[in-house]
Order: C-alpha cells, then sequence, then structure tokens
C-alpha cells in the first residue's frame, strides 16, 4: 500500500513537471493551430539560463524564474516576429519544418556556447524531501508541482478575467469577429507566443534542481509533451493538465508494474490510440482537429 | 524536357564532386605525421567525443613540444551518426591522405569506421568505444588500447569478492546484487558481462532493471522496486542525467543499499561530482583510474599524468574529464610510444610497432600496461575501482593504484551523514 | 459621415464588388439590399477592412480609411456586426458584451455601457452567464448587436440582422434597430429581407451581382418593379 | 430518374433538412431556390454522400445511393460542382480537366481527348496550362463545371455556378447549360441564386426555406406564390403588380 | 513540331547525362570519399523519393520514415547473420514487411491529417524503437547488428564502392521513374487530386481511401529497401539511427528542401543537403562541432520560410518569369 501510495504520488508529481512543460504547448496550438516542434528546446534554453544565473552569480533557481521568464517571454516574441508569425496561415508543411529547423538550429548553438556537458546545480534544494509517513516527497518537485498549480490558475484568470485574456480566447475562437471588435490579431498571437515560451523559462528555472541540463534535453520531454496535450486535446488548457497528470501516473505506474524500459512503450500505444480513436484527445473540442487541417 | 534536366543534374553532381575533390590537400609526410581524430562532435554523443578530442589535442601538444620530435598534425573530423562516419573516414583516407585514425566512440560508429579502416589499411586507434565485437572480428589495422565492455564486470566482481564481501562480513554467495542499467549497448554489454562474472563468483544476482536513458524522468518506480528488492549491492550502468537523477531521487526517496558499484560513463564524469558534491561520497565507479595512487605509475607515466591535469586546466579552463584522461593517455600512446619510433603513419609499420609494444601494468596515466593482441585488444588494459570522496573520484583498488582506502562501505543512511 | 467612391473589391483575384458609390449621413438608417451572393456582405467588409484588396477610396468623418487596418477602424467608431453572429461560443454573454468594448475608445464606460445595455435588453442579463453558443438564434442576434453597441459605435453596420429569425424576432429586431438610431447612432444595414429593412430605412441602395442598380428612399425603392427582379429575376 | 424522400439530416439539436422529397425526370433542368442557410448545399453534400443522412432515402434510377461512399456514387454517373469553387489549386487548367476524365478512361490518350473537347466548349483551351489557384472567379466556376463534365455524368449536380461571375459570364454560362442539357442530354440540377438564369433555364423549381420545403412547381408557379415571395422579400409589396 | 524537336533534344541530353553518371564513379574509383558522397546521395535521393510519393504527391506529411528504413535494415541484416539469407532476398522481405506495416498505419490514420498524421507517425517509429531495443531474441537489443564483411554478390556486399554507386543508382532510376510515371499516370494524379482537394477528388469518383492506402505501401516498401541498402553498404544496423526522429525529419526535409510533390525535387535536395552537410562538416566540424550544424538548422529555416515549394520548382519559375520577361520586352 505504501509503495501504491509512493507511485501514486511520484506520479503525480512527475505529472506536474509535464504539465508545466505543456500547457505552453496547448496554449499556442489552441489559439494559433499550430504545433510548435522546437518547444521543447525553448525549455532547454530556460533551463541553460536558470543554470547559469545559479552558477555565475549564485542565484537561487526559484529566484531566477524572474529573470529566465520575462527573458524567454521576449524571445518568444522575436521569434514570432521573425519566424512563426510569418507561417500562420502557409501550408503545414512551413510550419512544421521551420520549427524543425529552428530546432536543430537551437539545439547547436546551446552545443556551440555551452558544450554538451551534462550539468546540474548542487543547491541543498535539490535533493530536499518532505516526508508524509511512510511517503517521501520530493521537495523540488513538489515545488513544480504547485507552481504548475498556480501557473495554471493564473493562465486561467488571465484567459478569464482580463481584457487581453479575453481577447485571446475570442481570436482562438473566431478570428474574424475578433477583429471586428479591434483585436489586433498579430499583436494576439506574438502575446500568446510569447507567454507560451515564457512559461518555459518558468518550467526550466523549476526543473534545474530536479534535472541536468544539456542542449539536447528538450528531445527528453518534448515528445511527451506532444503525448500530453493531445491526450488532453489540443489547445484544451484543463486537457493538458489532466493529461499531463495521467501521463505521469501512467509513466510511475508501469514502469513500476510492467518494467522501467517498457513505460515508453505503455504511453506511446495510449498517444496513437488517441490520435486514431478521439483525435480530439479527451477535453478537446470536437472539431479541434479537423480545424487544424484548414 | 526531363532529358535537359536529367543533364544539368548530372552536371551538378559533377560540379560539386569536383569541387570537393579540390578541397583535398596532400601534405607531404616527410616533416609532419598527419593523424586523423574522429569523434561525435555534435548531436547527442558531443559530450564524450568533445571530451576525447581535447584530450587528444593534450596529447599531441606534448608529443610535439619535445626537441627532435617528429611532429604530429591533427585532421579532426566530426561523426554525429553512423552515415557521416563513413562519409568523414573515407574522406580523411582520400582526401586528407590519412592513414592514421584515431576515433570513434560510439560503439555503432566505431563499428562502422573499422569497416571502412579495414577495407582501405588504414590503423584506426580505437580510444572509446566499449563494444567487445570490434576487436572480434579479426581485423588487422584495428586497435584498441581501452578495456572493452566486458572488462568492467569481472574488475567489479573482484572488488566486491576481495574488498566488499569482507566488510560486509558476507560470504561471497550471500552478496545478493541487483544489477541497474540503461538499455543502450553500453548499459547491456557490461551488465551481461557483470552477470557471468558474478554467476562465475557464486554471487546470486536477484534482479536486474533497465530502462532508457534520454527519456526517463522519474526513477521512483525503479527505486521502490530496488527497496522491494533490497540487495547488498547495487551494481549500475548509467550516463549522465539519469545517474544524476537516479542518486538525487535515492536520496529523496531514502533509499540506500549497503554498496553502489557504477561501471564508468555517468559516475566518471565531473558533472556527477559537481551535481552532488560530498553527498557523492561512497559510490563506486569500476573504470579506468582518473586519479590514482601516482607511485605505483612509471616515474614517465607519474611526470606525463601531471603534465596532463595542468595542460588541460590550462588549456581548456576546467578539469578534464576521466575519459579524457583515457583518450588522452591512448592516443599518447599512439603519438609517443608507435609514431615517432616508426617516423611514419604506414600502417604496417604502425601494425607492426603496436604489436610489439610490451609496457608492463602502470607505464600510462590511466595505470595500464600496453600489449595488444593479435585482435588488436590490449590484454593489459587495467581496470580500477574509484569512489567519490570529498568530491573527488579516488582509486580505491587494486591497491597498487589506491589513493586512499575505500570509505562507506556499507554506506550509511542518507540522514546519517554528516 | 460615411462615403465609398468607386470601390471595386476582391477576394483573392475575384472581383465581388464593381465601382460601388455609396454614403450615409449622420443620424440615418441606410439600408443596403440585394439577392443572395450579390455583394451586400462585401461592401461591410469592405468598410470595416476585412476583405484583403479593396480598391478606391473610403471616408469615414473626414479621414481616409486606405491603409488603416481593421482593428483601428474599430477604434474609429466604425463597428461592424458581421453575418451569422460570429459569437465567441464558448464565452458566456456577459464576455461577449465586454468583448464588444475592447476598443480604448469604449473600455472606460464600458460598465456604464454594459448596464444601458442590459437595461434595453434584460433578456440577455438574465442569461449573462451562460454560453453564447447554447443560446437561441434570436437571443445570439441581441448578443451580437449588443456587442455592437458596446463598442460606442459612431456607425453600426448590422449584416443580415434577421436571417434565419422567427417572425416575431424579425420584427423585434427591426424594431430595436430604430430605437437605436435615435439614441443618435447612425446605422448602415444589409438585407435580404428588403420588404422590413426599407420599411424603417430612410434611404436605401438596391444591389445586384456587384452592382448598385437603384438608390432612393426607403418608399421609393418598395414600390419600384426592379425590386423584385432583382431578387426574383422576373 | 431520380429522387429524394423524406430526406432529413440534423445537426445537434439544428434540422438542417427537415423531411425534404423531390424527384428529377431524366433530361429536365431542376433548380433549387432559396434564402441563405435553405439547407441547399447541405442537400446535395447528403446526396453526394459528403455527409450521412439520418433519415429518409434516396434513389437514382432504381438504386438507392444513400449510405455508399461518395466515390461510388460519383463512379454511377452523378457529377457535382462545388459553391465554394475546389479547384486542383496547384494543377494546370488542363490537369483539372483531365482528372475528372480519367477516372472513366483507361487510357490518357482518351481522357485527354474528352478533357480537350470539354475544354474547348467550355472556352478554356486558352488557359489550359494556367494554374488553377491563379484563375479569376469567372475562369474557376468554369473549370468548376469543366471538371464535372469531364467525368461524363447523366446527371449533374451545379451549387451555384453563376455566384460571382459578371453579368456578360452568366449568359454564356446559361448558353453552355442549355446546350449540355439539350444537345448531350444532360440531366441537370442546380442550386442558384442568379434568378434570371434559374428563369431562364429551369423547368421545375424547388423552394426550400429553413430546411423545409416551402413550393415545388414551374417557374410562373413558384415566383407567383406569395410564400416564396413572403421568404425572398420578407413580405408582401404595398403595391404588388405581377409581371 | 516544336514539342518533337525539344524531346527528340531532350532525349540526346538525357543520354548524355545517363553516360555521364555511369562512367563518373569510374574517374573517381579511388577516391572513395566521393564515391561514397555519391552514394550518399543516390541513396538518400532514392529515400527521398520514396518519402515524397507519400508526403509530396500525397501531402501527407510523415515523420516516421525511418521506420520503413528501419524495418528494411533489420529484415534483412536478421535473416542475413541469424539465418544466412541472402540480403536480396532480405530485401524483398523487408519490403513486404514495410509494405504491410504502412499499409496498416495507413489504415489506421486515414482519419489523420496535417500534423495529427504527422505525430502519429512520430509516435509509430519510436514504438518500433522501443520495440528493436527491448526485443533482444530477434533484433540483438541495442547494440546493433554488424553485418559481416563478405565481399560476394549473393551477400550483397562488395569489396568495390563503385559496384555500390551503380547499385544506387540502379534503385534511384526505378524510384525517378516511378515518380515520373506517377507525373503522368491515374494512379499519381489521383493522389495529387487528393492532396490538392480531398472532397473534390472524391466528388470525381476517385476512391480515397484505396489510392492513399496504396501509396502509403509502396512508398513504404521502397524506403525499406533502402534501408537493406544502406545496412550493408555502412556494415551495421543499430535501433538509435534507424528508429530515430531525426532520420525521418532528414528523409522529409531532403524531399521539401529540394520541392515536394516533384520528380528531380527529391533527387536534388538529397544530394545538396549532403553535399551541404558534408561541406559544413569539412569546412566547420572539427574540435567543437555543432557550428555547421547551427548553420544548417538556420538555412533549412531560411529555405522553408523563402522558398517554401522547394528550390526546383521555385527555379523553374524564376527561369519561366525570366523567359517571360525576355518575351515581353
Amino acid at each position: 500500500m505504501d509503495i501504491f501510495l509512493q507511485l501514486l504520488i511520484s506520479g503525480i508529481l512527475l505529472g506536474g513537471v509535464y504539465v508545466l512543460v505543456s500547457i505552453g504547448l496547448t496554449l499556442v496550438f489552441g489559439v494559433m493551430k499550430i504545433v510548435n516542434f522546437a518547444h521543447g528546446d525553448f525549455l532547454m534554453l530556460g533551463m541553460f539560463g536558470a543554470f547559469f544565473l545559479y552558477q555565475l552569480f549564485g542565484l537561487n533557481p526559484y529566484l531566477s524564474l524572474l529573470i529566465v521568464t520575462p527573458a524567454l517571454f521576449i524571445l518568444g516574441l522575436i521569434i514570432y516576429k521573425t519566424i512563426v508569425g510569418r507561417t500562420i496561415s502557409r501550408p503545414h508543411v512551413v510550419q512544421i519544418f521551420s520549427f524543425i529547423g529552428l530546432s536543430v538550429a537551437f539545439q547547436n548553438m546551446a552545443l556551440v556556447l555551452f558544450s554538451a556537458d551534462f550539468r546540474s546545480i548542487n543547491h541543498p534544494v535539490s535533493t530536499k524531501v518532505i516526508h508524509m509517513g511512510p511517503i517521501h516527497i520530493s521537495f523540488p518537485s513538489f515545488i513544480a508541482f504547485i507552481v504548475a498549480g498556480i501557473i495554471t490558475i493564473l493562465l486561467f484568470i488571465f484567459l478569464y478575467y482580463t481584457y487581453t485574456g479575453k481577447a485571446i480566447r475570442a481570436a482562438a475562437q473566431d478570428r474574424f469577429a475578433a477583429t471586428l471588435m479591434g483585436v489586433s490579431i498579430q499583436k494576439i498571437y506574438a502575446l500568446t507566443f510569447g507567454i507560451g515560451i515564457g512559461i518555459l523559462g518558468i518550467a526550466g528555472s523549476l526543473m534545474v534542481p530536479i534535472y541536468s541540463v544539456y542542449p539536447t534535453v528538450g528531445e527528453q520531454f518534448v515528445l511527451i509533451a506532444f503525448v500530453v496535450v493531445v491526450l488532453g486535446g489540443l489547445g484544451s488548457l484543463p486537457g493538458a493538465v489532466v493529461g499531463g497528470l495521467l501521463i505521469g501516473l501512467i509513466e510511475t505506474m508501469s514502469s513500476y508494474f510492467i518494467a522501467p524500459s517498457m513505460k515508453q512503450l505503455v504511453y506511446f500505444c495510449v498517444f496513437i490510440l488517441i490520435l486514431i480513436l478521439r483525435p480530439n484527445g479527451l477535453f478537446g473540442k470536437e472539431g479541434a482537429a479537423e480545424e487544424a487541417l484548414e | 524536357m526531363f532529358g535537359k534536366r536529367f543533364t544539368r543534374l548530372c552536371l551538378a553532381i559533377l560540379l560539386a564532386t569536383s569541387f570537393m575533390a579540390g578541397c583535398s590537400s596532400m601534405a607531404s609526410e616527410e616533416d609532419t605525421l598527419r593523424v586523423g581524430v574522429a569523434f561525435p562532435v555534435s548531436g547527442s554523443l558531443a559530450k564524450i567525443g568533445q571530451a576525447c578530442t581535447n584530450g587528444i589535442e593534450i596529447a599531441k601538444d606534448i608529443v610535439n613540444e619535445r626537441p627532435h620530435a617528429k611532429k604530429i598534425e591533427l585532421v579532426k573530423v566530426d561523426i554525429p551518426d553512423v552515415t557521416s562516419a563513413v562519409n568523414e573516414v573515407n574522406r580523411l583516407i582520400t582526401m586528407e591522405n590519412v592513414k592514421t585514425i584515431v576515433g570513434a566512440y560510439g560503439s555503432p560508429l566505431a563499428m562502422a569506421a573499422s569497416e571502412i579502416t579495414e577495407r582501405n589499411k588504414v590503423i584506426l586507434w580505437e580510444v572509446a568505444a566499449t563494444d567487445p565485437r570490434l576487436t572480434g572480428r579479426g581485423y588487422r589495422y584495428v586497435f584498441r588500447p581501452n578495456p572493452n565492455a566486458s572488462s568492467y564486470g569481472p574488475a567489479s566482481i573482484e572488488f566486491l569478492e576481495k574488498v566488499v564481501s569482507p566488510k560486509l562480513g558476507k560470504k561471497p554467495s550471500q552478496l545478493r546484487i541487483a544489477l541497474l542499467h540503461e538499455d543502450g549497448d553500453f548499459g547491456h554489454g557490461v551488465s551481461k558481462a557483470t552477470r557471468k562474472a558474478a554467476q562465475k563468483a557464486g554471487m546470486p544476482i536477484i534482479g536486474e532493471l533497465k530502462y532508457n536513458a534520454k527519456t526517463t524522468n522519474d526513477m521512483t518506480s525503479i527505486i521502490l522496486q530496488l527497496k522491494k528488492w533490497n540487495p547488498d549491492v547495487l551494481d549500475v550502468v548509467q550516463y549522465n542525467n539519469d545517474a544524476q537523477l537516479f542518486l538525487k531521487q535515492a536520496k529523496q526517496l531514502g533509499y540506500v543499499p549497503k554498496v553502489i558499484i557504477a561501471n564508468g560513463a555517468g559516475q566518471s564524469t565531473d558533472n556527477f561530482g559537481d551535481a552532488f558534491g560530498k553527498d557523492a561520497d561512497g559510490v563506486l565507479d569500476t573504470s579506468s583510474a582518473m586519479l590514482l595512487n601516482t607511485h605505483a605509475l612509471t616515474p614517465e607515466a607519474r611526470q606525463i599524468n601531471e603534465e596532463f591535469f595542468k595542460r588541460f586546466q590550462k588549456k581548456f579552463g576546467k578539469k578534464p574529464d576521466l575519459i579524457a584522461k583515457v583518450a588522452f593517455s591512448s592516443a599518447y600512446i599512439l603519438f609517443n610510444e608507435v609514431l615517432q619510433k616508426t617516423g611514419t603513419t604506414d600502417p604496417e609499420k604502425v601494425r607492426q610497432q603496436a604489436l610489439s609494444l610490451d609496457l608492463p601494468i602502470g607505464s600510462t596515466p590511466v595505470g595500464w600496461g600496453i600489449h595488444f593482441d593479435q585482435n588488436g585488444q590490449n590484454t593489459r588494459a587495467q581496470m580500477t575501482v574509484m569512489q567519490w570522496q570529498n568530491g573527488k573520484l579516488l582509486a580505491v583498488y587494486p591497491e597498487k593504484f589506491a589513493l586512499t582506502k575505500p570509505i562507506y562501505i556499507p554506506l550509511p543512511k542518507w540522514n546519517e551523514r554528516k | 459621415m460615411l462615403h465609398l467612391h468607386n470601390i471595386n473589391s476582391f477576394y483573392g483575384e475575384i472581383q465581388v464588388l464593381r465601382e460601388i458609390s455609396l454614403h450615409v449621413q449622420r443620424g440615418e438608417i441606410v439600408a443596403i439590399v440585394g439577392a443572395n451572393a450579390a455583394g451586400k456582405s462585401t461592401i461591410l467588409k469592405s468598410i470595416s477592412g476585412t476583405v484583403l484588396k479593396v480598391e478606391g477610396k473610403i471616408e469615414f468623418q473626414g479621414n481616409d480609411l486606405t491603409g488603416i487596418p481593421a482593428h483601428q477602424r474599430t477604434e474609429m467608431g466604425l463597428i461592424h456586426v458581421p453575418e451569422g453572429r460570429r459569437l465567441f461560443p464558448t464565452m458566456t454573454v456577459q464576455e461577449n458584451l465586454e468583448m464588444g468594448a475592447y476598443a480604448k475608445r469604449a473600455r472606460l464606460d464600458r460598465q456604464k455601457t454594459l448596464d444601458q445595455i442590459y437595461e434595453m435588453l434584460p433578456r440577455l442579463q438574465e442569461r449573462k452567464k451562460q454560453q453564447a453558443g447554447s443560446l437561441s438564434g434570436g437571443e445570439q442576434q441581441m448578443v451580437a448587436i449588443g456587442r455592437g453597441l458596446m463598442a460606442k459605435p459612431e456607425l453600426l453596420m448590422l449584416d443580415e440582422p434577421t436571417l434565419g429569425l422567427a417572425p416575431i424576432m424579425v420584427q423585434w429586431v427591426f424594431d430595436f434597430i430604430r430605437q437605436i438610431r435615435d439614441s443618435g447612432v447612425t446605422i448602415l444595414i444589409v438585407e435580404q429581407n428588403a420588404t422590413k429593412a426599407l420599411e424603417v430605412a430612410d434611404r436605401g441602395y438596391v444591389l445586384e451581382n456587384g452592382q448598385i442598380v437603384l438608390e432612393g428612399t426607403g418608399q421609393e425603392l418598395l414600390n419600384n418593379q426592379a425590386l423584385r427582379k432583382a431578387y426574383l429575376g422576373a | 430518374m431520380f429522387s429524394v424522400k423524406n430526406v432529413v439530416k440534423r445537426f445537434g439539436g439544428l434540422i438542417a433538412v427537415d423531411h425534404v422529397s423531390f424527384e428529377i425526370q431524366k433530361g429536365g433542368i431542376f433548380g433549387i431556390i432559396g434564402p441563405n442557410g435553405a439547407g441547399k448545399t447541405t442537400l446535395f453534400n447528403l446526396i453526394m454522400g459528403n455527409l450521412a443522412l439520418d433519415e429518409g432515402e434516396i434513389r437514382f434510377h432504381d438504386q438507392i445511393i444513400s449510405g455508399k461512399k461518395t466515390h461510388e456514387i460519383a463512379a454511377l454517373g452523378i457529377g457535382r460542382t462545388f459553391q465554394m469553387v475546389k479547384p486542383f489549386g496547384g494543377l494546370t487548367v488542363e490537369q483539372n480537366v483531365l482528372m475528372g476524365a480519367l477516372p472513366k478512361h483507361n487510357t490518357f490518350q482518351e481522357a485527354r481527348k474528352v478533357a480537350r473537347q470539354i475544354m474547348d466548349l467550355l472556352e478554356l483551351t486558352p488557359y489550359q496550362d494556367e494554374i488553377a489557384q491563379t484563375l479569376p472567379v469567372g475562369l474557376k466556376k468554369k473549370l468548376e463545371l469543366a471538371r464535372a463534365l469531364a467525368t461524363q455524368p447523366q446527371l449533374l449536380f451545379l451549387d451555384e455556378v453563376m455566384g460571382g461571375l459578371h453579368p456578360r459570364e452568366v449568359q454564356d454560362m446559361i448558353e453552355v447549360i442549355r446546350y449540355l442539357n439539350r444537345e448531350q442530354n444532360m440531366t441537370i440540377c442546380m442550386i442558384e441564386h442568379v434568378m434570371s438564369a434559374v428563369m431562364a433555364l429551369c423547368d421545375r423549381i424547388l423552394v426550400l426555406q429553413q430546411g423545409r420545403k416551402l413550393a415545388e412547381g414551374t417557374v410562373e408557379e413558384v415566383t407567383r406564390n406569395p410564400e416564396v415571395i413572403q421568404a425572398y422579400l420578407g413580405g408582401e409589396f404595398k403595391d404588388v403588380t405581377l409581371a | 513540331m516544336m514539342q518533337r524537336l525539344v524531346n527528340s533534344k531532350g532525349k540526346r541530353n538525357g543520354l548524355v547525362g545517363i553516360l555521364l553518371l555511369l562512367v563518373l564513379p569510374l574517374l573517381f574509383q579511388d577516391q572513395a570519399f566521393i564515391l561514397d558522397t555519391m552514394i550518399l546521395m543516390a541513396l538518400w535521393g532514392f529515400v527521398a523519393c520514396s518519402w515524397n510519393i507519400v508526403g509530396g504527391y500525397g501531402g501527407l506529411l510523415s515523420l516516421g520514415h525511418a521506420a520503413f528504413f528501419g524495418i528494411g535494415a533489420y529484415t534483412s541484416t536478421i535473416l542475413f547473420v541469424d539465418y544466412w539469407v541472402s540480403p536480396w532476398i532480405g530485401m524483398i522481405v523487408g519490403a513486404l514487411l514495410a509494405g504491410l506495416f504502412g499499409l496498416f498505419i495507413g489504415i489506421v490514420t486515414l482519419r489523420l491529417h496535417g500534423p495529427f498524421f504527422s505525430l502519429c507517425t512520430i509516435a509509430v517509429t519510436e514504438v518500433l524503437m522501443i520495440i528493436a531495443i527491448n526485443w533482444q531474441e530477434v533484433t540483438h537489443g541495442s547494440a546493433g547488428i554488424p553485418v559481416p564483411y563478405r565481399p560476394g554478390f549473393i551477400n550483397m556486399v562488395f569489396d568495390n564502392r563503385v559496384t555500390y554507386f551503380y547499385l544506387a543508382l540502379g534503385l534511384l532510376a526505378i524510384v525517378y521513374f516511378l515518380s515520373l510515371w506517377l507525373n503522368r499516370s491515374h494512379f499519381g494524379y489521383y493522389l495529387v487530386g487528393l492532396r490538392e482537394n480531398e472532397q473534390a477528388a472524391l466528388a470525381l469518383g476517385i476512391n480515397g481511401v484505396k489510392v492513399r492506402l496504396i501509396a502509403m505501401t509502396i512508398s513504404s516498401a521502397l524506403t525499406a529497401v533502402g534501408g537493406t541498402f544502406y545496412a550493408q553498404y555502412v556494415g551495421i544496423v543499430e535501433p538509435f539511427h534507424e528508429f530515430s526522429f531525426h532520420l525521418s525529419a532528414q528523409i522529409a526535409l531532403m524531399a521539401i528542401i529540394g520541392g515536394i510533390g516533384t520528380a528531380g525535387g527529391p533527387i536534388f535536395g538529397a544530394i545538396l543537403i549532403t553535399l551541404l552537410g558534408t561541406l559544413l562538416r569539412a569546412t566547420l566540424g572539427g574540435a567543437h562541432g555543432g557550428i555547421q550544424a547551427l548553420v544548417y538548422g538556420l538555412l533549412l529555416v531560411i529555405v522553408v520560410l523563402f522558398i517554401p515549394q522547394g528550390i526546383v520548382p521555385w527555379f523553374k519559375q524564376v527561369v519561366a518569369k525570366r523567359k517571360k520577361g525576355v518575351v515581353h520586352v
């Protein structure tokens, strides 16, 4: 029973990390209908940012997100202006492959600048643990989970209770009508992309105490992020949350009860089945998948 | 219509190829010895590829700065995958006229590269790959000064038998071992050899877990499984990110076996020590030696060893990784013991010279001796067991090389550490 | 207040409008009527700046609109209530209305405007928490017009506001349009329902195949045979 | 030759097509008119198998075609054009038309011959090498028609082929449709908003409103029908003088 | 008359071209690197053309062609190493298996388009990689399988690189002519029609499902043939490369850069990218890798953004425009 509880807790905490990584991806898709294949590499940049702030200036990773997040937000805006904005309403082939090119460029830029070292911060926080009876709760994972929750709630508040947020939702639902309300679609898209990438700054800062950083670390998470958002329904915030937690659980459970090397097989099969049987995911709007085709 | 396009296509190929032909440089063999250096310095294997290249760079510097030395010139190429390995090795051979190549790290890369070198009768001096098959195919021109994957297991088991079991007060047959390894060829090869050696020594293997190093983001389930099995010894083969994640989570979950013994890779890099500081203390690592008792080395090796650390720090601004030192050591043998003697990179002469080497244990900075068998495998590649102590990886076994005594056997519980 | 001079509009290569000239005076209700696919909606889209390619000159309150993007035209008080309502379906009624006041000129007063609209359309106040997509057609039309009013329009352009509505709702819409005008908003309305539209309109234009074929006061047009031909071809 | 019986299509709570029935006689030109949103295009999509119908049945000759797949229905000899033109945008005009002819012909030569004839008929030959998506709308509409004709259908459904055409082009199109009907014995069913064309061509007209059949009959019958006028103009004229 | 003139001239040019290609390797017989680069160009050209059938003509952006490549490489190698079946037969068996697998993938992804199709193909490849790593009894696990070097025609292992080149060239010719055939066959037209507008194509009586599945099957089977050739050529198969996303992306990229949906585009793209990779590695590679790949990535973004139709069609357009311009002036 203890084992099961521990697995449950760990699975949910891992899920929290996945939520952090996925939420920007689903936001960007929901509003702009594009799949960011370079998502993981923005995360990598965020992690490196947090790592170097600690390494060079001794900045606590939980404080560094105050710098990393705006930096990534601005990077998102720049990338939107220079590349992504030009691919909206172009064929899929342009959207997908400009992101893939960007991904190659980012990874190798990091390689050139930071070398291929696997870096971790040696900070007491990274192995801190909270004891709850027989259950051990990893402190950094717990923080990541809590922040994932806060981010989701903040994002929710932003989208539902601010004018700009409502404009983002309006643009996602009906571009034409939103324009007639006086919404500048280009600005909204740039903002959304910036937010989507900015959240990775938070994710990166929170993940640095847990994972090591290296130029291809994005690959370790980007496929999972796809699985999470497709499972939850591309474009759905609650979907990303439920999807992330679910994949976290599936991963720890199948890893324990089947075999650690088989966990991927399990969640990729879940992924393929969802794609085939219910491409809109668990929470996706009817027709979200079809919409993306147009 | 199509014909015209076709011609254009052909012309394009022709132009391109002749352009490449023009790129080749033909340096004369007389004044410098040109040696190819082929490692993956980009892509997912880049970490170790870069370290190897750096180590070899130092070996070249040391040799070249000696008076009267024949100058060594390195021709460095990047081989991030098998296709480029084949392509670049071909380029080294035909365009750059290189007759001796140091490489290649990734086992598939080494396997593919060795085919090309063998066909062209060019030396492949392998300083990092561990796949036993590389020197198991009867190739004439492949030399591996390094140990192969199957040497890790016996060395670890020997240590467990000779040192650990008395310390734990158990007979070897009572030492319950669990294997944990990444599912790549390295993890697989090493754990297979370990299993074999353990069986021979009569130690029970109570379980084996493998996982994918690139996609594993959580080790809880693995650690819980290990807790359940409760082995005395945990024998692990891990790369960097997974090794770090494992220890972090093991600490968080309060798990500690009596002994953790790793096999090179993840636990051998400085990144591991940097990440954990004192928390890494007590973790054992079987590999080639990083810091060892230099009194066991020949005076020359000792001096080279010191020079290496000094120069590496100066040139690259950081401490070398173990793998950089190993690559350095192996390349130094090639540059100093072989090429300086032959005065040429002619493969036949290099081969003869290499086969004639007969250096006792302790004559290299990592403690090995050198004696190649007919397959080109060094039979005196001595494994060392090291331990993380005070954030440093120090040799603890065999005693001759030991810098210090092993501590923390059994490992203290996490909350009982100072 | 609004002048169109020889407007030609295109969807890609497709020319939809040919040499359209029309004007709207402050305080008027002007109707554009014509059969399906005659180009009525395209006139409104050209004015609101949501058609990609427009040739000719559009002036609004003395400003040339050439080169001004759509979202800035909203800022000038030029409000377009599109055909088919185009509500944001998963946003609530209130959110839809609030979106109407997105433009800066309207944002500060939005609570006041909202209260006024709820007063005029109590049905919407009852349903303000409901998702817009779940409303009936008539209620959706109320929200659409209300959303347009939230922007504090100088000129309100309504595209087929009675399409698909029950007769009683159709009557209500036209009554409401009059009420809006009386509150000081100029109105340009596009309708397939010619009779009703021309009844409320001060002036009207009849569109056929992308060209204006008739213009005059509402009554004049209602009595004109040519109108019938434009619709039924007979 | 073709009949629709009690066809119903629902989208969620909305009834898009509500128990509609009609028959098309061989050799005739059948018109379907109605205000926006009356369900005309939905009806076409039901007929061609793009949408599954909820109730009712559709027959072609003596065969029930409802439930068949789109390409099977097309293969039986039913062609259609789309209201929003759907050219193969990246292909040339000739390739577009050829595509229509290919399924019915085993060799390219035969298919190309048919395509050429049709392009000649519709005066598309001068544009044969132009890329379809760069054409002006008039030509696109013609291309849409040409491609449907290339399948050599017995029964052709035209969805607003006149929409967006210049009056002169409308006249040309009327001539073409008349020719197809008279000289090539093609049965035609057309949705149309350009009433002059409907009046000129159709022998029977079906009027739809809000998914329901409002009226059916000859041109005269329909244009005199007060319900139709109500639906179209929103009410009686004050001073109705019927022609 | 004009047409015929151009044609006969074209034929002559074509002949010259073919002769050139056949003689070329003999000139470089000792230049293993040049030969190797040419072989890789031909091989990747072949694979990119195979992808092009589904991704270019069919418009389904597969990011999982490594799956079929890997099936081909593994099938022939396993049969060869463990059962001493000639790789020629292994090649056919691999193609059949991959074809069947492609058909299966085609069926399950029938409803998926755009990025959803791409994501699904990525996932399928990942699943195969996991299987290849873990099903050790059959696949030899993560260490991969070296192909023994025993030169001989039956073993499809050749001492002389020129033979590999001719073999790759032969494969390339087959797929090139297949692409040319697609340009002027019912099947090819249907495929393009479905890509350009599925609804319109269906309304013309084209059986979309059948056409899509056939395309998937052919494309997969051909890609597998490329995999077998690759395994025999480089002498090793391993799961981490053969079933990698990078390989899939590379295959697709070659076709996209060159010009999807054209017969020559993918070949040109393969030549260009192989050349670019080789040259960048030769000039910028070295101790600290990454710069060449960084340049490569940036170039990719630029080409995709500014020449989305691919270089071959773009070049044709430029030429056509210039010709037109001359006439007008």
